[in-house]
């Protein structure tokens, strides 16, 4: 297997390579997250017949550098009562668990930050490490809407892996491999290569369409409830629970709660991209591919799930926990084993 | 059903209870009646299938100067016709039955007369301030009411 | 050994610990400064006692020492999201102690102006519902098209929320003239608008799991806790004050009273209550146009405005159907200019007082609802 | 101030970098204002006709938060009777420094219509908080309000950070020396 990444190619293998290759996707995420919020604000208003921030810089563009620049100033509460080690720790492990994510995303057939080869499983494995933080900070605040919304995630999140293990149990079926570029791989050529349409191969896939198009919905549902939006947004649902699970943080540690929000917002847009929709692949053949041409495909691939997030959030309601629970358990669980023996089906008669 | 035919009525079943109808060409009538018995009254109005009140629409504490007055203002959904029910206390000793086990919704204007004149609904359960805090001192809407100087560090008067 | 072991544990003994919760006075979604203490069980309600009172301003004391005209301002202040509804009845019971007839245009641009008023707090009920249930778009579009009505109003009063239009005997001032094709272009939005909520959230499968089945009030409790207005009828009863004992002119209308009949769930739940208030919406368009087909455009409507307002000795009950139920004054004269005593009949105080007994054994999630749908104003709970 | 208050004193260097760096925080905290949710009384209804489609005070950067833990600062729309004003103090205090209040509608501003004989109304906000901006009407109208959004963001605009913080700094030595 070649190795797929331009700055070892480039500068060789030593520790300045290394740091290089760990800040690429900070950098990136940076920026994301600046045009995410701004997107998030802008799209908003559009939905809402509203204009949106207007009068930072021209339309407003710079108004996520405003909100940057004014929570770095803010007080840094610790509340008397909370217990502070747990308190100030959350955010840092919330956003370190969905900044490791970004370790096996591939970025372009040239570039993965680290090329291992259980990248879904590696995705699964630290994507569930970030309740800990959520529940830390909800149980260390000593609020009882921090409690509440702390429990209501995890009980969220925990159920909706499930659903979610069970679609990225069936890729790796259908990919017979668990290295993310080699899923992209397989995916090559033309659109109806990607997963979604399910995978290359022989016309007798189109029996198999809904099931693996029934398996995208699933993963989509289950994506919103791990990253806790609409309608899934319980754990801090505004009207019942205030601001959930961060009511007491202020200044930098919100900061780095709402950064993780958007971050995890952007994984489970390249899972998504990556498990269903060719990740780098262009979707037109050899039209515009390459790996400077894949990093456009990826992004905006993924951007257009970030998009779909943000506009169901200003769309719709807000389920109940119960609700949430049969939604996972008794609708999304049953539908994915079926899609998963169906699809299993498909590789055997492959 | 007229007031006058309730007064006849209710004259027959309680007698010295019922005091007066007061009858005015430009205002309501209303009937007067004694406050000792007052949730007999009631709960006979609510359950006689010729009245059959079963919504209090208001409950309201007045200031009689010498006396603590209760208006009790009935309404029948059923046969769409109105009452109004007065009564006194006097000032020193407001007692008076509570009418919460005959219509739930008395419980909330009880607390309000009870939060503004003082008036004492014996029977309630739950007979504590409802729109002044919890340690108010005074009834507001009463005639020889003071507004206090100061309430928890914050000056009261303009 | 036949003799099956097992440990004998009493559900109700296995009582976990209840956690006691304060929602409010600032919190999202009570509705301004209203406080509830809230006993869970988990996530269930298990008994819940309202703490009213933070927004007290003592109307009654003011009452009684303003002149007649001067309480109007004050009556606006109490339910300030229909403060055309709440003038009405008191005027009205003024007139009729006083004996004054107002003329026909007077009452015509009374109805007219309530109704108007009673789809624009049917808007904001309906619009904080659903920011309630997390639909926060809704919420704008609704108040987008309040603007329209605020604007007629404005032109006709100078006033935005508040507006002391009704005087006793008349108005305070004419209607603009461009009044008639103003409100027939309200009422063409409002419908649009309303189609399109009825698709994006009435009828939206997440909003209904959440509201269907949730808060019920049944009939005989609603009657008992004296519920009055939407959530009565919602529970099935068509209580509505302009038909069962009609008042100004409304008997010249045709018009329905919208009842819950539990049509995605149990009779008098949320649902219903928002489903009544989205019809009566529709009602009152219908009174509207009806109004201004037969509008008469000749008068003055300040005509039988008396120059000093000195009632007779007496008392007097007024009452109007508000949007959010029974407004109704209980004014005392003495013989002065001032009021002895005004006693209000607080329909939201009323509504409130049955919430408790609406919520108990929900979810915490379903409290928030439920609040949401008995649609209350703090300005008139605690007065 | 967050990360301000681990900042040593730049005493001495208020020249162009600081001048500068004071500049962007400054820019950063108007152009960026959080507010929280909190309605009291007629004025909140305006308050949100503010907040939505019609005249959108996201233009101004203003986002809404529930936490007082997030918020910038906090609109007093309306009545704040004696009841609610030591709950309004708390809800104040725990807001995070930097922050602001804004008073809106007379009876925030002096008690209002129910001045006179409002025995349970607190006769203006600025009793128990300190205001920055005060927005007169009954309600005020939404241009007024909106008025005042801007006058708050000016305020910020032009506020010091390190001078002042040099000020306090000697005032606070001086009054150490007198103590003495």
């Amino acid at each position: 297997m070649e190795e797929a990444n331009f700055v070892f190619n480039m500068i060789g293998e030593n520790w300045i390579a290394f740091a290089i290759i760990s800040l690429l996707p900070m950098i990136f995420l940076l920026a994301y997250a600046l045009i995410a919020i701004l997107g998030e604000l802008k799209i908003s208003a559009f939905i809402q017949e509203r204009l949106g921030p207007m009068r930072t810089g021209p339309w407003g563009i710079i108004q996520p550098v405003a909100e940057v620049v004014k929570l770095l100033q803010k007080e840094d509460i610790t509340p008397d009562s909370a217990n502070k080690p747990l308190f100030n720790l959350a955010p840092f492990i919330m956003f370190a668990a969905s900044y490791a994510g970004f370790a096996v995303i591939p970025f372009s057939s040239y570039f993965v930050p680290s090329g291992i080869n259980l990248g879904l499983f590696f995705l699964l494995a630290v994507g569930s490490l970030g309740i800990i933080g959520l529940l830390m900070g909800g149980w260390a605040s000593n609020n009882k809407y921090s409690l509440l919304g702390g429990l209501r995630a995890v009980a969220q999140i925990v159920s909706y892996e499930i659903p979610a293990a069970m679609v990225i149990l069936t890729i790796a079926v259908m990919a017979g491999s668990l290295d993310l570029q080699e899923i992209i791989r397989q995916q090559s050529g033309w659109f109806w290569n990607w997963f979604v349409f399910g995978g290359s191969g022989g016309w007798i896939k189109i029996i198999f369409l809904p099931f693996s198009f029934i398996m995208c919905i699933i993963y989509i549902i289950a994506s919103l409830a791990e990253t806790n939006r609409t309608p899934f947004d319980i754990p801090e649902g505004e009207s019942e629970l205030v601001a959930g699970y961060h009511t007491e943080y202020s200044g930098m540690k919100f900061a780095m709660f709402f950064f993780a929000e958007y971050a995890n917002m952007f994984i489970v847009s390249a899972i998504i991209t990556i498990i269903f929709f060719g990740g780098w692949n262009s979707p037109f053949g050899d039209f515009m591919g390459g790996p400077i041409w894949g990093v456009f495909w990826f992004v905006s691939k993924a951007f257009v799930f970030v998009f779909l997030q943000i506009w169901l959030r200003w769309t719709l309601p807000r389920l109940r926990v119960d609700q949430l629970m049969y939604v996972s358990w008794k609708v999304l669980l049953p539908f994915s084993f079926v899609c998963f023996l169906a699809l299993s089906l498909l590789v055997m008669l492959k | 059903m007229k007031p006058n035919e309730i007064f006849k009525e209710l004259k027959v079943h309680f007698g010295e209870e019922i005091t007066e109808l007061v009858e005015n060409p430009s205002s309501d009538t209303y009937i007067s009646v004694k406050p000792e018995k007052i949730d007999e009254i009631c709960r006979f109005l609510r359950d006689n299938d010729a009245f059959k009140f079963d919504f209090l629409t208001l409950l309201s504490g007045l200031d009689l100067k010498e006396k603590l007055g209760i208006v009790y203002h009935l309404y029948s959904m059923e046969l769409k016709h109105r009452l109004v029910l007065k009564t006194e206390v006097p000032k020193d000793s407001p007692n008076l039955p509570s009418l919460v086990r005959v219509w739930r919704t008395a419980d909330w204007h009880e607390r309000e007369a009870f939060d503004m004149f003082g008036i004492n609904f014996q029977g309630h359960h739950n007979l504590i301030r409802i729109l002044c805090p919890y340690d108010w001192e005074g009834y507001p809407l009463r005639k020889d009411y003071k507004e206090p100087e100061e309430y928890h560090g914050n000056r009261v008067p303009y | 050994m036949s003799e099956k072991k097992y440990i004998d544990i009493e559900f109700s003994q296995l009582d976990s610990e209840r956690m006691r919760l304060f929602m409010g006075p600032q919190h999202p979604s009570t509705h301004g400064v209203l406080q509830l203490e809230v006993e869970l069980d988990g996530e269930i309600v298990t008994d819940l006692i309202p703490h009213i009172g933070y927004l007290h301003r003592c109307f009654e004391k003011h009452a009684e020492n303003m002149t007649y005209p001067q309480i109007i301002p004050y009556i606006d202040r109490l339910d300030y999201i229909s403060s055309m509804n709440n003038e009405l009845p008191y005027v009205m019971g003024l007139e009729k102690m006083l004996d004054i007839q107002v003329s026909e245009k007077v009452e015509y641009i009374r109805v007219i102006f309530s109704e108007l008023n009673r789809i624009a707090n049917h808007q904001i009920a309906i619009a904080t519902f659903g920011l309630d249930s997390g639909a926060f778009t809704p919420f704008l579009y609704y108040f987008r098209d309040r603007e329209m009505i605020l604007t007629i109003f404005e032109k006709a009063s100078g006033g935005r929320l508040l507006y002391n239009y009704f005087w006793v005997g008349g108005l305070a001032a004419d209607v603009h003239p461009t009044f008639k094709e103003d409100i027939t272009e309200a009422i063409r939005i409002i419908r649009d608008t309303n189609a399109e909520i009825l698709n994006l959230l009435l009828k939206n499968k997440i909003f209904i799991d959440r509201t269907a089945n949730v808060g019920i009030l049944p009939a005989d409790i609603a009657i008992s806790y004296g519920v009055t207005g939407p959530i009565l009828r919602a529970s099935g009863i068509p209580l509505d004050l302009r038909k069962a004992e009609p008042y100004s002119i409304y008997e010249r209308f045709d018009f329905d009273i919208p009842v819950g009949n539990g049509e995605v769930g149990t009779v008098g739940d949320c649902w219903d209550r928002n489903i009544v208030r989205f019809r009566e919406m529709e009602e009152s368009c219908k009174i509207i146009e009806q109004a201004l087909k037969t509008f008469p455009s000749q008068g003055d409507v300040r005509e039988n405005v008396p120059k000093r307002i000195r009632l007779p000795k007496g008392e007097i009950y007024c009452k109007a159907e508000n949007p959010k139920g029974e407004l109704g004054f209980y004014i005392i004269s003495d013989g002065k200019d001032k009021p002895e005593r005004v006693k209000v009949r607080a329909p939201s105080f009323v509504n409130l007082s049955a919430l408790p007994e609406m919520s108990r054994g929900y979810m915490f999630a379903d409290l928030v609802m439920i609040l949401g749908s008995v649609d209350i104003v703090l300005g008139e709970v605690d007065r | 101030m967050g990360l301000l208050n681990r900042l040593n004193d730049p005493i001495g260097l208020d020249g162009i970098i600081f001048g500068t760096v004071e500049d962007l925080l400054n820019w950063g905290r108007s152009k960026s204002d959080w507010y929280l949710q909190f309605g009291l009384a007629c004025c909140a209804i305006e308050f949100m006709a503010v907040n939505a489609s019609h005249f959108d005070m996201m233009r101004y950067g203003c986002i809404p938060r529930s936490s007082p833990r997030q918020a910038d600062f906090v609109i007093i729309s309306g009545t704040v009777t004696l009841k609610m004003a030591d709950r309004l103090k708390r809800v104040y205090e725990q807001m995070a420094e930097p922050k602001y209040v804004i008073a809106m509608g007379s009876c925030a501003n002096s008690g209002g219509p129910y001045w006179e004989h409002g025995y349970h109304v607190l006769k203006g906000v600025d009793r128990i908080l300190p205001v920055d901006v005060y927005v007169p009407g009954c309600p005020p109208r939404p241009e007024a309000l909106q008025e005042g959004l801007i006058l708050l963001q000016k305020k910020i605009r032009m506020e010091e950070i390190f001078r002042k913080r040099k000020r306090l700094a000697e005032e606070d030595l001086a009054n150490q020396m007198n103590y003495k």
